[in-house]
């Protein structure tokens, strides 16, 4: 299957067990939102993706190859990008050198191609007026938007998004939305993890929910949503 | 056959020594974070103040430690409060240079102070008794003591470390200084009484290297190497670690030397980077 | 005017003085005296150094105190060129940077395993077994040492002045060349790369950056430069012994004063350094220990003061910023 | 009244071998107040400038001062002192700069094997006036034939210029002593500053070594001859160049330094006068103890000869300025000095000279904590024995 | 006399350069439990590290009658406003036991001493020689309140109390909490679960993006309300 696949994957901190057993696969051009409480291993998840830390057990299967083992540089290389939860800009770098690094080496542009290509994401995640200012002084929104175009500019297949909308107005939101669409139906595959599950469950195909490490829900947001188990743990409502 | 026990357990004794020399660094090292270049300077400045303890007092060189502890303790107090801790918490490169011009200052105002003669503690008649201890085996009491010194100090250390107030705030503010703070501790403080006790430390085995050999105010640097060796190898912070890392120090360079006296300290060398490459984190490392 | 266009004349006439200040030294042998001619060689060396240990430590991260090492190891390849095998001083020359670089390749391997204070400390450990297997070998004088013969040094050139001219403008090459190296490779793809690696490595390696690759490559090229400088530095000095060749102090502890004191990870921070360094030397040198002391107060002073360093003070201050390396984007 | 002669001297007055430097000043302070009126030259009176500079103990550094002095302050001469990590890198940028050079206080083997030397090429503009490692030999072994001993001897010498310049193969100990027959017992060269000598000590135990030699630094020796004793191993007799040569040291061992015998180059009892102050050894002596309130060291001597050396060359150059007639000059010396005759036209080698030897065992308990007392005089019989050798307990 | 355990005002905070607070004004009354709400990001953890003189602020902070500004971390913590920090923090070189220990240095009296926290959590008692990193996260996240509660604080504030618990250990933890408020200690805790926060507190503070958007009585907010301020959009 060309896509994302995970076979079994299992992660703990000590006696923590922060990805327990987890199988699920994603089509390219597909879309998955992912849910869970606070330290439900959520962002873990995007760490074992990318590869930034070894499962202890089970696959990652990438568009056909097993890239377990695969370091984190390789796995940018053949297309799997994400943002971070907290943001991580390279501080003493301009927003537009930012994206340069991931036009440059996970896409392995040349670099006037790749100026060319992160002037167009800057403009359009609406950075271009901070291009030139180092990143370590921008303000907390603008932040998150960097994660996203920095991701971006890396011209991923598998774009991972860890709380990029969290904070956002709702008009910014919109906006996010449309961007994000964008990308989308040039037929990349996401991974979308939003605690404003409006505006996740009126994009994403499906919704996956985690709870300790595990699966509590897979399925159509809908679906998901409606589910009196994922109501109670992750929304804290009771039923 | 003995020859080569003989070597071992002389060899073992070095150790003990590299261990005093040591333990000071590995509380630098394992509390502080402070890669302490100034660590070989401070001894000798230590052994510079037990001479002039026996000097002007005319005691014993080996009871001058009543007054050389307490002496170091506070200077290295003070050395860290209006110091060090200026510059911690920002890597490893600022204090790596604030106390490699603390080594520069030390080594030539002592030379200003005592100008670069040879020193050296009398302890009399000590310094060359000795006892068999094996049969074939001859070994001095003052390096016998000098171990057992070692032994007893780490054993003091270790138990400070788990088994007082004072040594639980040592490994907490190790972990985790800001946390350490909404504890109610002062975490610079206690940065300063971890100094200061390596300081004191220090003080012990400056004592006892002011006695076995002559020194100058350029003898600290020599020393340094060996102690760092030591207490990577044994581990970062594990004062028992240290420990073992400075005895397999000292045997390694014995039996090096047996071979071949060029190749005792490149025999530490090449068992320091054996060590490393199976161990990199160290013989006893801190479970995270 | 368009604040990146004036950073972009800025740049355009930085390096245009840049450009005319290496013109003028190119011509000093004609304007400078014999005795400060040979001053200015040393000044060189030492910022060839800084800038090679700027690269290592203040962008790439590797906090090595063992860079005596390939001084040491490219000061002996020249020796034992010229005095055994009697090569030309050029070609030697050449063959000690290459030398420099072929040995790092198998220290990086070892070093490479190590992190942080572990790194630094396991540098130095290996640097002195370098250091004791030279001294071990008769070949190359042991500890005693080796002089350079007075007849290989003037087959270089006719008269002590054409020598002296001589070894300026290598001198003046290596540093320009190596400050011309940092510039360069931090304008390259690889300098983005280095950049975003020293700010963030996790981040760089999720973007595609072979973090380990970038590290080796400026490795390898700084122990290759170093192994070059070495050899100029003892082509100067004539004689050679392991003390010398290899000297912590001398080779790494005073290049770390120069580039921590003049602003580490900044193009302009040690050559700003390397002038301070001197200065405090012309003036204090003759005050024996007291200058010493002095040069240990500053780099205390420095750290507790401005941990970026004199340049890292001046560019906050002013907005400096000439060497720039900085990637703009132009509507 | 016109030119100023400019004298460039460099010596180690910090760092590790600060010791060789301690009594620069004095020295200095004697020297110029006899040149206060200049020296006379053909029938020119020139003034004299004394420029010092401190290599650090450090070679990189004395070249570095070695290069100013040339080319800064242009120097008519250079004199240069102590120890192989001075006086060769000194001597090499003179040789190749043309500057004449005279330098002193280190085994002039490894400042001329050292450089490259050969016994058919000499230098052309540096000279060096020590003892040698010849003369050690036999003033040890004159020594030694003093007492009863089984003839085996242990070796102790470190991995640095001059250690390897003792044990060298072909111009050092082993050879000289083996053909006179002693059985040498030596592990081979180790590491300045170790803290464990068991092997040495069992090595020699082993071998029944009676005598134990070397060149040693002050700290190694300590080391080892307290580990000695303390695994019970009891030499007659202990000679050791370089670490027993400076009475401070001799002082650090306490009771332990009663009875180590060593090389005196220079001492009170050296029935010799400057040829510039025409003081005495014992006068010399005297003066710094007055000034400095310590004891006398050996440096005071051979310093002090060496500008006599200088001096007398410039004199005799015809012209100051002319640096081959510097050169000339110094080559011709024949000047008896307060360290001895020190005599170019018959050194051993080419640009070399060797000034007497004799050996002096301590002795506990006199004016001083530690007094030398010269014991065996046969290759300088000029010089008056003043004690017996005692073999040690 | 103030007549609130913990008082704010107009407190603005930054991380380096970044204003994360904008004038916050809170009011914590003597012995009662009182919640923050908000989004990831809205600044619940900076206002409590703030508060706990972590971070650098402007404005007044009042514990009771004593100012806090400017005190160092140490001093606010002895003078009795305690921190559970967001992610636990307990020191993993030491047991469960010294973790505990540690947090009596400030040396206030008062009710609570080992045997107390042995007591309000039993499980502590049979781990209290282990590492804290071999607890799991409920456990560590009880060992990290009585560490708190060791100092005999009058406020004790809990960042993410709930954070990675499962509901029954939730449960357990807020039962213990009018144990808690009983003693005379005041709570503030920052509350993802909203539902929970309404139940425990008198008062809920909700913030947005570094200020206080709405507060109130549970009773006195309705979930549209509560939304809004959450999302600064109506939930569909
Ligand atoms: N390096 C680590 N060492 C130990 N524990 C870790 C580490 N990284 C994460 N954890 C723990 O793993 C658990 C899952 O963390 P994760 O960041 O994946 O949660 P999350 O679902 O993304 O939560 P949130 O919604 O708060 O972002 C948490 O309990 C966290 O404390
Ligand atoms: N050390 C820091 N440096 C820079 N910015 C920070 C730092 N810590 C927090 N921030 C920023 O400050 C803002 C407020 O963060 P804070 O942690 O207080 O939020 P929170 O409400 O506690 O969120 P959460 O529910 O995720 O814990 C966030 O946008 C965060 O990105
Ligand atoms: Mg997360
Ligand atoms: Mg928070």
């Amino acid at each position: 299957m060309a896509g994302l696949q995970l076979e079994g994957l299992h992660k703990s901190y000590g006696a923590l067990k922060v990805t327990d057993d987890l199988s699920f696969s994603l089509e390219f051009g597909r879309t998955l939102g992912v849910i869970g409480p606070n330290g439900a291993g959520k962002s873990t998840l995007f760490n074992l993706i990318t590869g930034v830390v070894p499962p202890d057990a089970g696959r990652i299967i990438f568009d056909g190859q097993d890239i377990t083992r695969r370091p984190a540089t390789q796995r940018a290389r053949i297309g799997i990008c994400r943002s971070y939860q907290v943001p991580q800009p390279f501080n003493n770098m301009s927003v537009f050198e930012n994206l340069l690094v991931g036009a440059s080496f996970a896409a392995g542009m040349s670099e006037r191609e790749a100026r060319t290509h992160c002037a167009q994401i800057l403009e359009q995640t609406g950075l271009l007026a901070r291009a030139n200012e180092p990143a370590g002084q921008l303000r907390l929104l603008d932040r998150k938007r960097l994660e996203m175009a920095r991701a971006l500019a890396a011209k991923p297949r598998l774009l991972l998004l860890d709380e990029i909308a969290g904070g956002l107005t709702d008009d910014e939101c919109q906006s996010l939305l449309q961007l994000i669409r964008s990308i989308h139906a040039q037929g990349v595959a996401i991974i979308w993890i939003e605690h404003v599950v409006h505006v996740l469950t009126s994009f994403v195909d499906r919704l996956l929910v985690l709870n300790f490490g595990a699966k509590l829900a897979d399925g159509t947001p809908d679906a998901v949503m409606a589910d009196a188990e994922v109501q109670r743990v992750y929304m804290g409502l009771e039923a | 056959m003995s020859d080569w026990l003989g070597i071992v357990v002389q060899g073992i004794l070095t150790g003990g020594l590299y261990a005093l020399f040591a333990a000071g660094l590995s509380m630098s090292f394992g509390i502080l974070r402070i890669v302490n270049l100034a660590h070989g300077d401070l001894i000798v400045l230590a052994c510079f103040v037990a001479l002039m303890v026996v000097e002007t007092l005319g005691l014993p060189a080996l009871t001058s430690f009543i007054f050389v502890v307490p002496a170091m303790f506070a200077l290295g107090y003070a050395l860290q409060q209006g110091l060090l801790n200026r510059v911690i918490g920002n890597g490893e490169l600022p204090p790596l240079l604030t106390t490699f011009g603390l080594s520069i200052v030390i080594q030539n105002s002592l030379l200003e102070l005592f100008s670069a003669d040879n020193r050296k503690l009398q302890a009399g008649a000590i310094e060359v008794q000795s006892l068999d201890l094996l049969p074939g085996v001859t070994v001095g009491w003052l390096p016998l003591l000098m171990f057992l010194c070692a032994v007893v100090l780490l054993a003091l250390l270790h138990a400070l470390f788990f088994r007082t107030r004072l040594g639980r705030a040592f490994r907490a503010a190790a972990d985790d200084p800001r946390t350490l703070s909404h504890m109610g501790y002062e975490p610079k403080r206690i940065y300063a009484l971890a100094m200061g006790t390596a300081m004191a430390v220090c003080a012990v085995a400056a004592v006892f290297m002011a006695v076995r050999t002559q020194f100058t105010p350029l003898s600290g640097p020599a020393r340094l190497l060996f102690a760092f060796e030591a207490v990577i190898i044994g581990g970062m912070g594990s004062i028992w670690g240290t420990f073992l890392g400075a005895l397999l120090l000292g045997v390694a360079q014995a039996v090096g030397a047996a071979l071949d006296p060029v190749l005792e300290t490149l025999a530490g060398h090449v068992l320091f980077f054996i060590l490393l490459l199976l161990r990199p984190q160290g013989l006893i490392a801190k479970g995270k | 005017m368009n604040p990146d266009r004036s950073a972009a004349t800025r740049s355009l006439v930085a390096g245009g003085c840049c450009f005319l200040l290496c013109i003028v030294l190119g011509l000093a042998p004609w304007w400078l005296e014999r005795a400060s001619l040979l001053r200015a060689v040393e000044f060189a060396y030492y910022i060839a150094l800084a800038q090679m240990w700027n690269l290592l430590a203040g962008y790439a991260g590797l906090m090595s105190i063992g860079q005596q090492m390939f001084v040491g190891i490219g000061a002996y390849v020249l020796y034992a060129m010229v005095i055994k095998l009697g090569w030309g001083v050029l070609p030697a020359l050449l063959l000690a940077g290459s030398a420099a670089l072929v040995i790092a390749l198998p220290a990086a391997l070892l070093l490479f395993r190590l992190r942080g204070a572990q790194f630094a400390i396991g540098s130095w450990v290996l640097a002195e077994s370098v250091m004791l297997l030279v001294t071990r070998s008769e070949d190359l004088g042991g500890a005693s040492g080796l002089s350079l013969p007075a007849t290989a040094v003037r087959a270089m050139a006719a008269s002590a002045d054409e020598r002296i001219q001589l070894i300026w403008w290598l001198a003046l090459l290596l540093a320009i060349g190596s400050t011309l190296l940092v510039f360069l490779w931090l304008r390259s793809r690889q300098g983005l790369a280095l950049t975003a690696l020293r700010d963030n490595e996790t981040a760089a390696a999720g973007l595609g950056v072979d973090t380990r690759r970038v590290k080796f490559a400026v490795y390898l090229a700084v122990a290759g430069m170093s192994g070059l400088i070495g050899a100029l530095i003892f082509l100067n000095k004539l004689r050679i012994s392991p003390g010398a060749a290899f000297s912590m102090s001398d080779w790494t502890a005073s290049v770390i004063f120069i580039v921590v004191i003049g602003g580490i990870g900044s193009i302009e921070g040690p050559l700003l350094g390397a002038l301070i360094f001197f200065a405090l030397r012309e003036v204090f040198a003759a005050y024996g220990a007291w200058y010493q002391i002095l040069l240990g107060a500053t780099a205390i002073l420095v750290m507790i003061k401005a941990p970026r360093g004199v340049w890292g003070l001046l560019s906050a201050r002013w907005g400096w910023s000439w060497l720039s390396v900085r990637r703009l984007l132009k509507n | 009244q016109s030119k100023v002669i400019r004298i460039g001297y460099v010596s180690p007055q910090t760092g590790p071998l600060a010791a060789f430097g301690e009594t620069d000043n004095f020295t200095l302070a004697q020297v110029r107040e006899a040149l206060k009126a200049g020296i006379k030259i053909g029938n020119q009176t020139y003034a004299v400038e004394i420029i010092v500079k401190d290599s650090q103990s450090n070679p990189n550094r004395a070249a570095e001062v070695a290069m100013d002095l040339i080319n800064k302050s242009k120097v008519q001469l250079m004199l240069c002192a102590a120890t192989p990590d001075t006086v060769n890198p000194v001597s090499d940028q003179c040789e190749l700069a043309e500057v004449p050079c005279v330098s002193t206080a280190s085994p002039w083997e490894s400042w001329y094997f050292g450089r490259g030397g050969t016994p058919a090429k000499g230098f052309d503009w540096t000279y060096h006036f020590f003892f040698g490692l010849g003369d050690g030999i036999a003033a040890y072994t004159a020594l030694w034939q003093k007492l009863p001993t089984n003839k085996v001897v242990g070796l102790l010498c470190p991995n640095d210029a001059d250690g390897e310049a003792w044990a060298d193969k072909q111009h050092g100990l082993p050879p000289a002593l083996q053909k006179q027959g002693y059985k040498l017992v030596d592990l081979g060269r180790f590491q300045s500053g170790s803290d464990n000598y068991t092997a040495q000590i069992t090595a020699f135990k082993k071998a029944g070594v009676e005598i134990v030699s070397g060149v040693l630094n002050p700290p190694d020796f300590t080391t080892f001859w307290n580990q000695a004793r303390q695994q019970g191993f009891k030499p007659k007799i202990v000679t050791v160049a370089k670490a027993m040569v400076f009475p401070q040291a001799v002082d650090n061992l306490g009771t332990a330094g009663d009875g180590v015998t060593a090389e005196v180059v220079w001492s009170p009892y050296h029935p010799f006068k400057s040829s510039l102050t025409g003081a005495s050894s014992a006068q010399v002596a005297e003066a710094w103890e007055g000034r400095a309130k310590k004891q006398w060291t050996p440096p005071l001597g051979w310093i002090h000869a060496l500008f006599e050396v200088g001096i007398d060359a410039l004199r005799r150059s015809g012209d100051p300025f002319k640096a081959a007639a510097v050169r000339d000059a110094i080559k011709a010396t024949k000047l008896q000095t307060l360290a001895g005759a020190v005599n170019f036209t018959n050194g051993p080698m080419k640009n070399v000279s060797s000034i007497p030897l004799v050996t002096g065992q301590w002795k506990s308990g006199g004016k001083f904590k530690h007094d030398i007392e010269i014991v065996s005089n046969e290759s300088a019989p000029a010089v008056g024995l003043t004690g017996k050798l005692r073999a040690l307990s | 006399m103030s007549a609130w355990a913990l008082e704010t005002r107009g407190l603005c905070a930054w991380h380096r350069d970044l204003q994360v607070l904008f004038d916050v004004d809170i009011q914590v009354p003597e012995a009662a439990v009182v919640a923050l709400i908000g989004a990831n990001g809205a600044g619940k953890s900076s206002l409590l590290d703030s508060l706990a003189g972590l971070v650098r602020s402007r404005g007044s902070i009042a514990l009771g009658d004593t100012p806090l500004q400017g005190l160092s971390p140490a001093r606010i913590a002895q003078l009795g406003l305690a921190l559970v920090p967001e992610g636990r923090r307990l020191f993993p070189s030491l047991s469960i036991e010294e973790n505990l220990l540690i947090g009596a240095a400030s040396g206030r009296s008062g009710p609570w001493n080992l045997a107390r926290i042995y007591a309000l959590f039993p499980v502590l008692a049979e781990k209290r020689h282990a590492p804290s990193h071999s607890l799991s996260g409920g456990q560590q996240q009880m060992a990290a309140i009585g560490r708190g509660l060791m100092s005999n604080p009058r406020v004790l504030m809990c960042d993410e109390i709930s954070l990675g618990l499962s509901p029954a250990v939730v449960k357990g933890i807020y039962e213990q909490l009018g144990t808690i408020t009983r003693e005379g200690t005041a709570i503030v805790l920052v509350e993802q679960s909203i539902v929970l926060a309404m139940q425990a507190a008198q008062h809920v503070y909700c913030m947005r993006e570094g200020q206080v958007v709405l507060n109130g009585a549970p009773e006195a907010l309705t979930r549209e309300q509560i939304s809004q301020a959450y999302f600064g959009a109506h939930h569909e």
